[in-house]
């Protein structure tokens, strides 16, 4: 949710020179190194689970649930089985449903924004009320409705998540691309008789890039905590590995009531990590695009005089 | 297009362009736009001046296609345009009508070099060769630029440069008619004439005809050759520069003229002058009105109650 | 008004769309309540009877399309029909029951976590770069990266296991007949906090982040530089200036996250077995209860929508620009 | 708060506290009609007239004193218990038994399919007349609760009337405090064991899953816990190890995987067999049922059947315990041979690949599929488990289009329902058609004719005899996997009631769902 | 003549983590009482920073890093905060250069302008309300529209409230920045002609900028030019029309075309010229400073 907001509000960036630049500055960007270190550290961890584990991590076993030893570095479950292993074997099907139905809804929510924005008339009221329609319904229940009546499985997740996440992001594309839409580079491509479709996607997208960027963000984290979400319910693919499923076995066996904290934090803290990583990136877009945000370099209130520094040995007063 | 010669680069007859606002409980409509008949010859710069909201722009955006007027005829380069291309402008439409934008910030993609702007427009119109890089330094120097800008973004230049951009892209098209919008109000005083004067030099060289959107009378005068006075969508007054603006006609316009800073000025401003005018206005927009010669030689001509005499 | 009226036919079209959304959703899922019914009761139920508990229950068997108008009509004569999984019992009663909680549990959360993240971000956007703006904010959005009900579960765990601080599930205290007595109350209220707690935990971050920004993003604003100038004190332009302007973004912010809240509301409600709406939901889908899932959600998407149209009449009176354009 | 304090009324004692785990929520419905009644309706409202109890194999005469079937197996008659009323002064007569009957064959057709009339002889003989001999028929007939005509009999619309302030002759039937998350019944004024009416009366607690029940069972607010709980003995007893105790004896139904024998790789009855040596049932009952019963063996049969078993086959089974090698020669015996990567090929040299359908919300039998899924690659058989929701996986089943499945069975009084479900032409129905049992689609001729006398068996060695054969058979043919009898759960704190029944005095079950929960309710004493 | 405001030597710095750019330069100037004062040059040159470190009302990151501020004497850089919020508005108003946007877009005006008067006058509203009619009545605007908001006028209206306010306290200073920009010619005119008007009537300085010479020379007692956050030249309106001596108020005064008189061509400012090095001002006749200049000037006819 947060992201949503902040998102409506960025403004457009003072020198937005497309993805490059965004990138380029996120490199520079205290927050997003830290998120970028962070989401690295999962993904390569997610690539690395099967040499690091190469058994399949949801073996059941006769161990029962042991606590952190030297074997076992975050114990066991009840079933045996390592929680080590399975956190990381879980980053992988969180991380991939997480991403891909945030790369589909943004997909979407571009689509449609652009469209939206671009076409506008009767194209554009049936689209925003489309989006206005999706953005009000309540997503979780409407997750949980359609979750219960397609096949388990990673592709209902994204499919789902993807049904459930676009509209956000659309409107807030929308917003922008209306904005871009009146600007008057548009209107000399039209008068150099380009096509709409270029028009899109080489005038008014590039010039979105931060936007495109924020509801990605957005979506990837929400995509995360919603499948999360649903498995935790039993409604996800409670085959598959993944920090969801895996709190939702940790609660059917009782680890919460037993008492067995490293069955149920690592998962839930790798979810709130990943989730804090990318919170970091898209606040980190955020600041790029719209510098006030950023960290002033001394505290001051927003009504405060200016401040006078007369002879420079830093005799500051501010009186 | 295949034109004789004599036919004026724009003629427009009767166009109307009515702007609905609000939504299906209480519409309101604006008529930007009210049977406007206008003529720009070949190699000649009028000027469009009006204050704000009179529908300049809307009347430029109609040219430019970027609006479709509601009714009236717009011939360009002889060619009825609204009747043969219905939807959209054919490309050689496109490439004999451009337009130059009020804000030069904002008439250039950020994203987007220089260089890739002006391909693009050459490209796009067949204009370009094989030399693509020579034609693009013979471009911008056209209109007084260094070849080194080509490879910066739109933000590392001046307004003034920018605006000049904007010029080289719609002089790339090799285009009979531009449209310039406000082309130097958002420019640094200091450079501004020096973009008029390009315009000048683009009408004297290569024989474009322009029509120069403004709301700088004094700017208006420099340049145009002549000049049309915009009120509320309709012109109510027009004639060869100078003539209109030594003897101005029609209460709206002369009130204009009034308005112009001008240090010279020796009456004062005076609040009572200024509603009577108002009062005229209204009375010459209200009454039935008829379209006065007042100077056959300058063709200056104005719109006005057909009881009243000229010199009242 | 007519705003108003713009509004007020965008929201009967969206309900339209849900309720027909509601409508085919359930209609596409495999199987039926009473072979539902049958699996849930493993082994209890006579097979043989499956049929006649089925023409019992009026499991409606006839295509879509000559449901589908008789559907619309009930919906709007406010007829839910009778719920399966717990028949005969109407539709309308169980959430008439339920929905009390749930509006108790989400406007609770959301009220505190507009009031508290708010402030915190008015006061993080005027004081730029102390400790509240520097370093209260990143951790408000690490503690609403957890999932909701990790963060309930959390809760739960520590103060309701663990520390033995709070109640464990339900609304109030067994035995207690509800009235309006200050026991109950006060009883009401001690089972609220655990689960109130975990939905404004993960929220507020947003709301300070978004305020602190929009209110950084006023603060430039020139009628904030014109109201410095003019010597007012600054608490005065902090809320009546800044704050009055940043707000409005909130304000519409509070409708769109009604829906984020309810969906929260149903992660918290399975975890602390608190009554409400979202449990409900979920007890409708796994029990195939076409009836009472319709009702529920259509019951949550009407009150979502209602409330966006109550906070878009607010706006109205907060942004005195719409009222015209 | 409520911690610890499940009591509540000081004047009369603490009331016996149970929650239900799978209710979040109840509804004033005390219709014993109903599927969705008010728990404890069947159990502390209306009673039967006999009582079975799984847990010892006993029946117990309960509103009827003595009963009698006729020689030729068409009639059965009840002799009613002599000074029973309903709770609201009326005497209790033949009656309501009669109108019971037909109350409950109008609201569900087709139940007591074979109870042709219901008559009331005299105010405390009822005679039932069956279509054709059914044996089994004392148990469903017996058990049934009896509501009092003088309500019932005018009711317009039996099935929807929620009868808020129910009248019966249990133990506890007048509803107090009613509330959506809990409601007390307080004792029948009327009852007739006024002795064994020791409770000031009984409170239910809603809770929307396990975890909130486990949770107040934990804290004490409840003093029956019949819920899965996991690791009970950590989570539950250890806390208070004095008082606390539970008994999960395996008296539910049998939980089988079943194959879908019209899937020709499951053709084959040594391919059965094979997978079903292949099944490590004791992994299966300790880690995915927590331990919590014990392996099947090859009569099928549930705990609640063990005067039923036939211990000398018991001794010979030899397709249940766990041995892969032997699973591995069988399948390569029935054709259905390893290739080079291990993987076995049917005959047909398909690969030997299946799905375990499973609902996903029974986590344990989602972990079960698991280890079998595990197990059966371990002799190159690859079994995918497949969890969707109930609905889609029930859907699947009555449809036959599923490939294997963990399923419940039947678990009537007599094992003729499950060896009925299991094997009776009767129940099969093709590919395509709804069923609603036999979901695998076995059939055996010699079942049919085993059934048929067993059920026109009126004497009970008779019966057990022909159950024998039963068994048998089942042996023989393996109809399907059999894997644990599914546990009755119950656990319970002594701190304010005694009396309950335990493995050393097994009375009744746990279960607070059962027809024995009335035995527990008139057993159980407040602790003073 | 003893001066009302007094700039010495001021130097305003926007401090960023790569580089510090100046954004005023060493400039001085002072007002008289009852002078106005024209700040003319081109867009960045540094007029609004000067305008807002008199008011104190630069934020991060401008600091004053050298230089003095007085008003009457007492030097506004030492003023604590409270002092200066007292200063502010009852001695010195200001008018921004978006008049459009400088009034809270969800008050009521007529409660924008009470505020003033409950705050710096502790006056009952209804006491300030009657001030406010009055102060409506000044630059006659229906008072009736007190109850509008801001979005409901005109843009003139709109800056003609703001002047309003202004004026409210009758400050002796009025900092006009860029007043009419954003409005028409019509509007504009009567917008200075207001100002005029109230300035004759209630005596206070001004310190007027804007960009266009033309309005400049129209409206000023006496005009300095900026250029880069520097003063090139200083001189009474008159002197300067005719006489400017800096390239730069050349360029500037040549790129105005006239609306009477003979048509003739005018070269601008030629793009991408620039000073450097810009000395302090000398005085080279009574009341005219220049900045010597030894750079050629690039106008547009040059190439
Ligand atoms: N897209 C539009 N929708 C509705 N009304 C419009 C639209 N475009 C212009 N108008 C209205 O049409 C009228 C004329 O506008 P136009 O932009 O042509 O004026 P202008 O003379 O160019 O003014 P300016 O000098 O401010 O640019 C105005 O009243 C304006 O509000
Ligand atoms: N917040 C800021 N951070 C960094 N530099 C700034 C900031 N504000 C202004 N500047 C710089 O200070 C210089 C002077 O700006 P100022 O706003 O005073 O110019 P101006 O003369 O008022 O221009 P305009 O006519 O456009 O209003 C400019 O070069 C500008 O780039
Ligand atoms: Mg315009
Ligand atoms: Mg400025």
């Amino acid at each position: 949710m947060a992201t949503t907001q902040t998102a409506l509000m960025a403004t457009a960036p003072r020198n937005p020179r497309g993805l490059v630049r965004l990138l380029r500055n996120l490199g520079r960007n205290g927050k997003a190194v830290a998120g970028l270190v962070i989401i690295l550290l999962f993904v390569l961890s997610a690539l690395l689970a099967p040499v690091i584990f190469p058994e399949d991590p949801s073996r059941i076993l006769d161990g029962g649930a042991t606590p952190p030893n030297g074997e076992h570095l975050l114990g066991t479950t009840a079933k045996g089985q390592d929680v080590l292993a399975l956190t990381l074997w879980g980053s992988r099907a969180s991380l991939f449903v997480g991403f891909t139905a945030g790369l589909l809804a943004t997909l979407v929510a571009v689509l449609i924004g652009l469209a939206g924005a671009y076409f506008g008339g009767v194209l554009d009221d049936l689209l925003s009320l489309a989006t206005n329609v999706f953005l009000l319904i309540p997503g979780l229940p409407l997750l949980v409705i359609l979750a219960a009546f397609l096949p388990p499985g990673l592709g209902t997740v994204i499919v789902v998540l993807t049904i459930t996440g676009w509209a956000g992001g659309a409107r807030i594309l929308r917003a922008q691309g209306m904005s871009i839409r009146g600007k008057d580079y548009v209107a000399a491509s039209i008068v150099s008789g380009e096509r709409p479709l270029r028009i899109m996607l080489r005038d008014i997208l590039p010039n979105m890039a931060s936007i495109v960027m924020t509801t990605l963000l957005g979506c990837i984290i929400g995509s995360i905590g919603a499948q999360a979400g649903l498995e935790f319910l039993g409604l996800g693919d409670s085959n598959t590995i993944s920090w969801g499923t895996n709190l939702f076995w940790a609660t059917s066996d009782g680890s919460l009531m037993l008492g067995q904290w490293w069955i149920f934090v690592p998962s839930g803290l790798a979810i709130a990590l990943i989730a804090f990583a990318l919170s970091l990136c898209n606040y980190a877009v955020d600041e790029i695009t719209n510098p006030r945000l950023r960290k002033p370099r001394r505290a001051a209130s927003a009504s405060a005089p200016t401040l006078v520094t007369i002879g420079d040995a830093g005799r500051e007063s501010r009186s | 297009m295949n034109v004789t010669q004599t036919e004026p680069a724009i003629r427009i007859r009767g166009l109307d362009k009515t702007f609905v606002q609000g939504g299906f409980r209480s519409r309101r409509e604006v008529k930007a736009l009210n049977s406007v008949d206008l003529e720009v010859g070949r190699g000649e710069i009028v000027a469009l001046v009006g204050e704000s909201g009179s529908g300049k722009s809307t009347l430029a955006r109609c040219i430019a296609r970027l609006e479709t007027p509601d009714d009236g005829v717009m011939e360009v380069l002889g060619e009825d345009v609204l009747r043969t291309q219905r939807r959209r402008a054919s490309k050689a439409y496109r490439s004999d009508v451009q337009m130059v934008f009020q804000d030069p910030f904002g008439s250039l993609n950020p994203t987007q070099r220089v260089e890739h702007v002006l391909a693009r427009s050459l490209h796009l119109h067949g204009k370009a060769r094989k030399d693509l890089r020579a034609q693009l330094v013979e471009l911008v120097e056209s209109v007084g630029l260094p070849a080194e800008v080509l490879s910066s973004f739109p933000h590392e230049m001046s307004g003034g440069q920018r605006q000049r951009i904007a010029i080289a892209r719609v002089l790339a098209v090799e285009p009979k008619v531009i449209l310039a919008d406000e082309p130097t109000s958002m420019l640094d005083v200091s450079v501004r004439i020096g973009v008029l004067n390009l315009l000048s030099k683009l009408r004297d060289e290569r024989g474009i005809a322009i029509l120069y959107v403004t709301h700088d009378l004094a700017s208006a005068r420099y340049l145009a050759d002549r000049i049309l006075v915009m009120h509320r969508g309709t012109l109510v007054e027009g004639g060869e520069s100078l003539a209109l603006l030594d003897s101005p006609q029609h209460p709206y316009t002369r009130m204009l003229v009034g308005a112009v800073p001008d240090p010279e000025r020796t009456i004062p401003f005076d609040p009572e002058e200024r509603r009577l005018f108002r009062t005229e206005i209204e009375a010459w927009a209200d009454a039935p009105s008829a379209r006065v010669l007042v100077d056959h030689e300058s063709g200056h001509w104005v719109w006005k109650p057909k009881e009243t005499t000229p010199h009242a | 008004m007519r705003f108003i009226m713009r509004r007020l036919g965008f929201y009967l079209v969206a309900f339209w769309l849900s309720i027909t959304l509601n409508f085919l959703l359930p209609r596409l899922m495999p199987g039926d309540p009473v072979s539902r019914m049958l699996s849930r009761s493993q082994g209890q139920l006579d097979p043989s009877q499956i049929d006649s508990l089925r023409r019992l229950l009026g499991v409606d068997e006839r295509p879509w399309w000559q449901q589908y108008p008789e559907y619309l009509w009930r919906v709007l004569t406010g007829d839910l029909g009778i719920s399966i999984s717990r028949f005969p019992t109407p539709v309308t009663d169980v959430i008439g029951t339920q929905l009390p909680w749930t509006l108790l549990l989400g406007f609770t959360s959301l009220i505190l976590a507009v009031i508290i993240g708010n402030l915190l971000g008015i006061i993080a956007a005027w004081r730029r770069g102390s400790f509240l703006d520097s370093f209260v904010p990143p951790f408000l959005v690490f503690l609403g990266s957890f999932p909701y009900f990790w963060l309930a579960m959390g809760l739960l765990y520590v103060f309701g296991i663990a520390l033995g601080w709070a109640p464990l599930s339900h609304a109030f205290s067994v035995g207690l007949e509800p009235s309006f007595s200050p026991v109950f109350l006060s009883d009401v209220a001690a089972h609220l906090v655990l689960p109130a707690l975990s939905i404004v935990f993960v929220s507020v971050g947003g709301w300070m982040l978004a305020m602190r920004n929009t209110m950084i993003g006023t603060n430039s604003e020139d009628y904030i530089l014109m109201a410095e100038a003019k010597g007012l004190h600054p608490s005065r332009i902090m809320f009546a200036y800044s704050a009055r302007n940043a707000m409005l973004p909130a304000v519409t912010n509070i409708g769109m996250s009604i829906g984020f809240i309810v969906g929260g509301a149903l992660l918290t409600e399975v975890v602390f077995a608190y009554p409400g709406v979202g449990y409900q939901l979920m007890a409708a889908v796994q029990g195939l209860d076409y009836p009472l899932m319709q009702g529920m959600f259509l019951t949550i998407t009407g009150a979502v929508l209602l409330a966006n149209f109550l906070i878009d009449i607010i706006y109205v009176r907060l942004d005195p620009r719409v009222r015209v354009s | 708060g409520d911690a610890g304090d499940a009591g509540g009324d000081a004047a009369s004692g603490p009331l016996l506290t149970i929650p239900r785990e799978d209710m979040g929520t109840f509804s004033q419905n005390f219709n014993p009609f109903s599927p969705n009644a008010a728990p404890m309706t069947q159990q502390a409202i209306y009673e039967s007239m006999i009582i079975y109890n799984p847990a010892d194999g006993s029946t117990t005469p309960w509103l009827a004193e003595s009963w009698e079937a006729s020689d030729d197996g068409l009639s059965l008659t009840f002799h009613l218990r002599d000074g029973v009323k309903w709770s609201d002064g009326e005497p209790f007569s033949a009656k309501d038994v009669a109108t019971t009957f037909g109350l409950q064959q109008k609201i569900v057709e087709g139940s007591f399919p074979y109870v042709s009339k219901v008559e009331a002889a005299d105010d405390a003989t009822v005679v039932f007349t069956f279509s054709e001999p059914f044996s089994p028929g004392l148990f469903e007939v017996g058990q049934q609760v009896i509501v009092p005509d003088h309500i019932w009999a005018d009711q317009e619309n039996p099935d929807k009337f929620e009868n808020e302030t129910p009248v019966g002759t249990g133990p506890y039937t007048e509803v107090s405090k009613f509330q959506a998350q809990s409601f007390e019944l307080l004792p029948n004024p009327e009852y007739w064991q006024q002795d064994k009416q020791n409770l000031p009366g009984v409170r239910m607690l809603a809770f929307a899953g396990n975890d909130g029940a486990n949770l107040a069972a934990i804290n004490g607010d409840v003093d029956w816990a019949p819920q899965f709980m996991p690791d009970i003995q950590k989570t539950y007893v250890d806390r208070d190890p004095e008082h606390r105790h539970y008994w999960f004896p395996p008296t539910g139904a049998m939980i089988n995987w079943q194959l879908n024998t019209t899937k020709p790789m499951f053709e084959d009855p040594q391919v059965r067999k094979a997978l079903s040596l292949a099944v490590d049932r004791e992994q299966v009952v300790k880690v995915g049922m927590s331990g919590y019963t014990e392996p099947a063996d090859c009569s099928g049969l549930s705990g609640s059947y063990s005067t039923w078993k036939d211990e000398s086959l018991l001794g010979s089974c030899d397709w249940i315990g766990h041995d892969p090698e032997k699973a591995g020669e069988m399948l390569d015996e029935a054709g259905f041979e390893a290739g080079a990567d291990g993987k076995r090929t049917t005959p047909d040299g398909e690969p030997f690949a299946f799905k375990i359908s499973v609902g996903s919300t029974s986590t344990d039998w989602l972990s079960v599929a698991n280890i079998i899924s595990q197990d059966l690659a371990d002799i190159g058989v690859t079994a995918t488990v497949d969890a969707p929701d109930w609905a889609a996986v029930t859907a699947a089943y009555e449809q036959g289009t599923f490939d294997t499945g963990i399923v419940w069975s039947d678990n009537a009084p007599t094992p003729y329902q499950y060896y009925r479900s299991l094997m009776s032409s009767e129940t099969l129905k093709p590919v395509g058609e709804q069923t609603f049992s036999n979901y695998h689609r076995f059939s055996d001729p010699q079942a049919d004719e085993l059934l048929d006398r067993f059920s026109a068996a009126s004497d009970e060695t008779a019966q057990h005899e022909i159950v024998d054969q039963l068994q048998a058979l089942y042996s023989e043919v393996a109809p399907v996997v059999p894997l644990f009898p599914g546990p009755e759960w119950g656990a319970y704190t002594d701190t304010r009631f005694t009396g309950w029944p335990t493995e050393d005095d097994p009375y009744a079950t746990l279960a607070t769902r059962s027809p024995t929960t009335v035995l527990v309710l008139t057993s159980l004493q407040p602790v003073d | 003549m003893s001066a009302l405001l007094e700039i010495e030597d001021l130097v305003v710095e926007y401090v960023s983590d790569e580089r510090a750019v100046r954004g005023a330069d060493r400039v001085s100037v002072s007002i008289a009482p009852g002078e106005i004062l024209g700040l003319a040059g081109e867009s960045g040159c540094g007029k609004s920073t000067v305008a807002n470190a008199v008011m104190r009302l630069l934020k991060d990151p401008a600091r004053i890093s050298a230089g003095a501020i007085r008003f009457d004497g007492q030097d506004v850089l030492r003023m604590s905060a409270q002092q200066l919020r007292e200063w502010r508005w009852r001695e010195t108003a200001m008018v921004f250069q978006s008049a459009m946007n400088s009034l809270n877009p969800v008050m009521r005006i007529g409660d924008q302008i009470i505020d003033i008067f409950t705050t710096h006058e502790r006056m009952s509203r209804s006491a300030a309300r009657a001030e406010a009619v009055r102060l409506m009545d000044l630059v006659r605007i229906d008072p009736a529209r007190l109850s509008a908001y801001p979005h409901q006028l005109s843009g003139g209206q709109r800056q003609r409230v703001v002047i309003a306010m202004a004026c409210a306290l009758r400050p002796r200073l009025l900092i006009l920045d860029e007043p009419t920009t954003a409005l028409d010619v019509v509007v504009q005119q009567e917008i200075l002609a207001q100002i005029r008007e109230l300035q004759q009537e209630l005596g206070f300085s001004v310190l007027f900028i804007t960009h266009d010479m033309s309005l400049m020379l129209e409206l000023s007692d006496r005009i300095g030019v900026m250029y880069a956050g520097r003063i090139v030249e200083l001189a009474p309106a008159s002197v300067l029309k005719s006489g400017a001596r800096h390239a730069y108020t050349q360029a500037l005064l040549g790129a105005f075309p006239s609306i009477s008189g003979p048509r003739k061509h005018l070269v601008g400012l030629a793009e991408g010229s620039r000073f450097t090095d810009i000395g302090d001002l000398v005085e080279v006749a009574p009341g005219h400073f220049v900045a010597p200049s030894d750079v050629e000037l690039r106008t547009e006819g040059g190439r």
